[in-house]
């Protein structure tokens, strides 16, 4: 490295930064492996689709635990008011699913910013819990509000019309595959976008060293605020998404459990990395789908050990553990 | 004229512990001045205040005449005021190029856009690339800062300041924890600095302070002890006795 | 207005017994997270082991209640040296992240190992008849049970605090919590220290967990459950603090009880919303260090 | 990393090749879905072991050359995003003839409509929520429904009972809410008097507070709708630490309450405990009697049946009985005609039948009290409301 630094390192350093943000061949390969995976597996297409969806929650705290540093227990509160605001628009005789997304991530995006404004000036463990208090009283609330969501028996009559009022979200799925891929293909280019922004390359900077970016004039705190919301949108859409596809939402999609799920499917896959969540994801549902019909009873304990092996031998996750092959191999010759 | 840097009154006490004690301190363009005093005396809680990572109990802060005390750090900077760190406060996992980066964005606004890629602003990248060269360590530009010495990783400390474009220019103890072969190149590129930055220095180091500076004023338990040319304060039994009789 | 008071003495009363269960599981959540700073979510499953090992003595084996309770303490103390040194101890120093996906590791797999070995239902815990029923003292009667638990709650807070002030031991905890390169450097052996401690609080929360068995019951997924409410009582009460999680259970477990019996229609909403109040005015908690 | 997606989706497809050469032509299958990890693991237990031991004692029964095969999904909870996954899976990719399990309501009202879309026969063996039977006409409910249950307690509370003011305590989900309207209305129908309500978090373990406000209203009684399991077992702690039998008020409830698995768990505190139900072990019918004498056998002393297992052995009988009356070829019109006026006259809780109009169970409805049984507690039944159909059903007819 030093070698080559001396004399050709200007134009490399500077090009080397400067091509960052350009699409590499190898970035395609998790959209290749789901269109190839709608043709191979038909019958996997409804896990599939939650997979999708599941990538899509996921990706939203990456862009805010992994760039901006922010711990959250939380997201389900987004997750949730996206899949209430779809499922009420839907269920109020506004079925149709594209504009039900746009609703679902306004409505979680204000909230938020809302909640954003208030508890984003904590950090660490207060911040964790704050964001965890919030989500258990929006599913108190949920709960109070029985002749509005349905209570615990979840929100009855939801009828969401054909996409593009041609395709029905069907018993098999399809439908619902295609466009939770499509939806997240897109969502993923807009997150991809502003990672590799000057205003995602600050948010690395935040998480990095947050005392440094008050010193160089940082508006840290409104920089977190509008990924917190964004964030929240995202996950607003997933929950959106959700609800279209299976017709139905319940006081689970606010749970705390849906939240923890998704930090360790990211952990696994690797934080602060745009691939994290594709990689964790399918492994972990697949992983919990394999493992829950092999061993219908017990199988939160092989869970549990893949966790433990992921952390003992794959620190940084999966992701991150290549990285540290790819780097060892690179160093040997 | 009004100063480059200026406080009135300036106080900050931790419950019944007074850190600061009605500090009236100026800072004049293109100073070269030095901060010194024992530990504890309360140089870093001073320039805590006056970044404002800290609020002050009373007092004003004013840097060009203009009254910051109620402004965010954010607008502080802004308005001129950079700093350096005593313990290397860096962006470990970003690479020495990203980390002076990060403040040219700052300072020249584009920090903000969400929609261009950072990379397209070759300007931005071009201009740090140049400040590493300047400070010699372009070099290492790919490298994270974490795989460097401590003594290389005091030089991006400055980089990233000077990215900032300051004119008044804060240096907590820049040659600290640097080994004395390598603070040479620290102590030069200090002085090569524009003469049109204002340059506070808290250092311990009296030979460096010595060296860089043309004013110096003592600091003792939160207050101001004395103010003066380097020969009245080297000449100042007040400061012997408190100062560098503890030394001795 | 008899009756109001005797409902007011009732609620503080139950309130002080529930807020001893969650001060001691809590505490030793405390000191791992604010001293060893590692943030070990899989606390509860200590104090489930502690429940399990005390209702298996006493249904399966008849051994009685203290001893039960005694065997709990000793074999979670003893068992949680072995996870330290073989799992935990990897991952000091670790980032968070790393740690929680640990320790939620080491939940699930828990929970599974519970449902094996006991069976899916909640384990029977039934006190001794000396304390079973009520209490007469006079001029009113108090569950005899859980007027116990807030004595022995109370006794063991005051050991803690004499064992922390007065031993060494606790001096080198104390110093550790403060600054711990200070207190490596002045020769304390920190790895010892943090396995000892470790031992111990997992121990008090097998001691908790134990004794509140009849108030939170002990069943495979208990580590889970119940793990929101101890770490609202280690954030609120601040890290790495004995006193703070003390006062916080007290606060929670009473103001909760209160607030439930006089607001039953949000008793749920108070507890999360006293939490987001606290953490707002102090984010540190109330006896977090600034 | 690519080649790591790789490896996961190769898994996948060895897995799913696997799975699709295991099935064969002349097995049915049955989807069951279950909780079998979580809080509520017991319960699912319980369900599963009563079908298998339906199946253990009566597999010879099967016409010749048909096999019966279940395929068991964790729904992991009240999770219904995830039952309705399992259910579309077990639907398109196993095939199965039969869905049957369901403990929680929204699961079960989640996975109604995929039942009605894909016609499949689905049986419920737990999930109560009255308005299920109305969302397809392929769910058949071998349970119960908790207005079948409650609405006649409450006549029989202020009637023979002979309560007058009653507290109602519930759950704050709607079986609780469920529960309080049904025995409200079947209270107050016959003069008593409802003196207050309070709806408990699901989530809390303690009950002392909610009780303290009970305890001061000085009511006759407090009916009370609990999930079962721990949740019933604070309770009666909470009773008793309140000393509340003392000051003369007695509990009452849905048998969700004192399910017979949990009563060896519960102390003597249970006992004179009055409740409504379905099932209780402790019930000196012959078939009950056979029933837990092979459970027995078959699963021990550890944890005795309770009336959730029954709903698995029921579902088990009413799906064996649909194979019989369609020759083995379970086609999904012809089971539902059989399943309609269906009658097992030797369930171990009595006679029960389908009704015909509203696929939902008629059924004894018993009303029982706790007492000490040869030094262990039990559910002893001691008035029957013979063949009692759901009335939520004929006081809200269909809207169309």
């Amino acid at each position: 490295m030093r070698a080559d630094a001396v004399g050709g390192a200007a134009p490399q350093a500077v090009e080397a930064l400067a091509r960052a943000h350009r699409l590499k061949p190898w970035e395609l390969a998790p959209w290749l492996a789901a269109i190839a995976a709608y043709f191979l597996f038909p019958s996997y297409l409804p896990l599939g689709a939650q997979i999708l969806i599941a990538i899509l929650f996921t990706l939203s705290i990456d862009l805010i635990l992994g760039y901006a540093g922010i711990v959250t227990l939380g997201q389900s509160a987004f997750f949730g008011a996206g899949a209430y605001t779809a499922g009420l628009l839907a269920a109020h005789g506004w079925g149709e699913p594209i504009s039900g997304l746009a609703a679902a991530a306004a409505v979680a995006g204000l909230l938020g910013l809302a909640s954003g404004a208030v508890i984003l000036r904590t950090r660490g463990l207060s911040l964790l819990m704050l964001t965890l208090v919030i989500a258990e009283m929006l599913q108190e609330a949920a709960n109070k509000a029985g002749d509005i969501t349905g209570g615990a028996d979840g929100l009855q009559g939801m009828e969401v019309w054909p996409l593009l009022g041609h395709f029905e979200f069907g018993l098999f799925g399809r439908t619902a595959y295609v466009y939770c891929l499509v939806v997240l293909f897109l969502l993923w280019l807009v997150a991809r976008r502003i990672v590799h922004s000057p205003f995602g390359r600050s948010l690395t900077g935040i998480r990095e060293n947050e005392a440094r970016m008050h010193a160089i004039g940082s508006p840290v705190f409104r920089r977190r605020l509008v990924i917190y919301a964004f964030a929240a949108a995202l996950s607003g859409i997933a929950g959106a998404l959700l609800a279209e596809t299976t017709q139905f939402v319940g006081l689970d999609s606010l749970g705390f459990e849906r939240s923890g799920s998704a930090l360790i499917m990211l952990i696994i896959g690797g934080v602060g990395r745009l691939y994290g969540p594709f990689i964790g994801v399918p492994l972990y549902m697949v992983a919990q789908d394999r493992f829950a019909q092999a061993d219908p009873v017990y199988w939160d304990f092989w869970i549990g050990l893949l966790l433990i092996i992921v952390v003992v031998f794959a620190r940084g996750g999966l992701l991150g553990l290549a990285e540290r092959l790819l780097r060892r191999r690179g160093r040997k010759p | 004229m009004s100063a480059a840097l200026e406080t009135r009154g300036l106080c900050k006490n931790f419950g019944a512990l007074a850190v600061a004690n009605a500090i009236d301190f100026r800072l004049e363009r293109g100073a070269r001045h030095a901060l010194i005093g024992p530990n504890g005396a309360g140089k870093t809680t001073f320039v805590n205040l006056v970044t404002g990572a800290l609020r002050p109990s009373a007092g004003r802060i004013l840097i060009d005449g203009g009254d910051v005390t109620a402004l965010p750090q954010a607008q502080r900077v802004k308005r001129g005021l950079a700093r350096t760190f005593q313990l290397n406060t860096l962006f470990r996992g970003l690479s020495v190029l990203e980390n002076v980066c990060l403040a040219i964005g700052e300072r020249l606004g584009v920090a903000g856009d969400m929609h261009r890629p950072a990379g397209s602003r070759r300007i931005v990248i071009d201009e740090a690339y140049a400040a590493l060269e300047r400070l010699g360590i372009a070099d290492e530009a790919r490298r994270p800062v974490r795989e460097l010495p401590y003594g290389r990783q005091r030089l991006v400390e400055l980089a990233v300041a000077l990215g900032l474009e300051p004119k008044v220019l804060l240096l907590d103890e820049p040659a600290a924890g640097v080994p004395s072969a390598e603070s040479g190149v620290i102590v030069d590129i200090i002085e090569s600095l524009p003469a049109d930055i204002a340059l506070l220095i808290i250092e311990h180091d009296m030979d460096l302070v010595f060296r860089l500076a043309r004013r110096i004023t003592v600091l003792v338990q939160g207050a101001v002890l004395v103010e003066g040319t380097p020969q009245e304060i080297a000449g100042d039994a007040r400061v012997r006795e408190v100062y560098l009789g503890e030394r001795a | 207005m008899s009756a109001i008071l005797a409902a007011i003495v009732s609620i503080a009363f139950h309130g002080l017994a529930y807020a001893m269960v969650l001060y001691l599981i809590s505490v030793g959540l405390s000191v791992t997270m604010g001293l060893m700073g590692f943030v070990n979510l899989a606390h509860g499953v200590f104090a489930a082991a502690g429940g399990f090992v005390m209702t298996r003595l006493m249904n399966g084996y008849g051994v009685p209640f203290p001893l039960a309770v005694a065997a709990a303490f000793l074999a979670v103390g003893a068992g949680s040296m072995v996870l330290e040194r073989l799992l935990y101890r990897r991952l000091y120093g670790a980032d968070e992240l790393s740690q929680v996906l640990m320790s939620v590791g080491l939940i699930f797999m828990s929970v599974a190992a519970a449902k094996f070995l006991w069976g899916p239902l909640a384990q029977p815990m039934t006190p001794p008849a000396y304390l079973s029923g009520q209490l007469d003292l006079g001029f009113r009667a108090f569950p005899a049970y859980r007027s116990f638990l807030i004595v022995a709650g109370a006794v063991v807070v005051t050991l803690l605090w004499l064992g922390l002030e007065r031993t060494r031991f606790g001096a080198r905890i104390r110093a550790a919590v403060d600054n711990r390169r200070m207190a490596q450097s002045i020769g304390i052996d920190t790895g010892r220290l943090f396995t000892w401690t470790f031992a111990l609080g997992s121990a008090l929360a097998a001691l908790g967990g134990a004794l509140g068995a009849d108030i939170l019951a002990i069943d495979p997924a208990y580590a889970l459950e119940h793990l929101v409410y101890f770490l609202i009582v280690v954030a609120v009460g601040g890290l790495g603090s004995i006193r703070g999680p003390f006062f916080a259970a007290l606060l929670l477990g009473i103001a909760d009880t209160g607030f439930k019996y006089l607001l039953p229609e949000f008793g749920a909403f108070f507890i999360y919303a006293l939490t987001l109040a606290i953490l707002l005015w102090r984010p540190q908690g109330l006896f977090g260090r600034v | 990393m690519t080649s790591r997606f790789g490896v996961v989706t190769l898994a996948a497809a060895i897995a799913a090749a696997l799975a699709a050469a295991s099935a064969s032509a002349e097995t049915i299958k049955v989807g069951v879905i279950l909780t079998y990890s979580g809080p509520a693991a017991s319960l699912g237990d319980q369900i599963d072991k009563g079908m298998s031991l339906y199946i253990k004692e009566h597999g010879h029964d099967l016409p010749q050359g048909v096999s019966l095969e279940l395929i068991r999904r964790d729904d992991t909870g009240l999770n219904p995003a995830t039952a309705k996954r399992l259910a579309q899976e077990l639907i398109t990719r196993d095939h199965v003839n039969f869905l049957a399990g369901l403990i929680w309501s929204p699961n079960a009202l989640a996975i109604a409509p995929l039942s009605a879309e894909a016609k499949v026969p689905t049986i419920s063996s737990n999930a109560a929520a009255v308005n299920l039977t109305r969302l397809s006409p392929y769910v058949a409910r071998v349970s119960f429904t908790l207005w079948q249950e409650c609405l006649p307690f409450g006549k029989w509370a202020a009637t023979k009972g002979g309560f007058k003011k009653v507290y109602i305590a519930v759950s704050d989900f709607a079986p609780g809410h469920e529960a309080a309207d049904a025995f409200s209305k079947g209270f107050k129908d016959a003069g008593g008097e409802i003196v207050d309500s309070v709806a408990i978090p699901v989530k809390d373990p303690d009950f002392v507070p909610y009780l303290q406000r009970v305890k001061d209203a000085k009511p006759d009684a407090v009916f009370v709708f609990v999930p079962s399991g721990k949740q019933a077992t604070a309770l009666m702690k909470a009773y008793s630490d309140l000393n509340m039998k003392a000051a003369g008020i007695k509990i009452i409830g849905s048998q969700d309450m004192v399910p017979d698995e949990e009563l060896p768990n519960m102390g003597d505190e249970p006992l004179g405990v009055i409740t409504v139900g379905t099932y209780s072990n402790a019930a000196t019918r012959p078939a009950n009697k056979a029933y837990v004498a092979a459970w027995k056998r078959e699963y021990g002393d550890k944890t005795p049946p309770g009336f959730m297992s029954v709903g698995g052995w029921d579902a088990m009988a009413a799906i064996f009985s649909a194979i019989k009356a369609t020759g083995g070829h379970p086609d999904p019109d012809k089971v539902m005609a059989a399943l309609a006026g269906w009658k097992n006259p030797d369930s171990p809780r009595g006679e029960i039948m389908i009704d015909p109009e509203t696929r939902d169970i008629v059924q004894h409805i018993y009303i029982r009290r706790v007492e000490k049984v040869g030094g262990h507690l039990a559910n002893i039944e001691f008035e029957t409301l013979p063949m009692t159909k759901d009335p939520w059903k004929e006081l809200n007819p269909p809207k169309n």
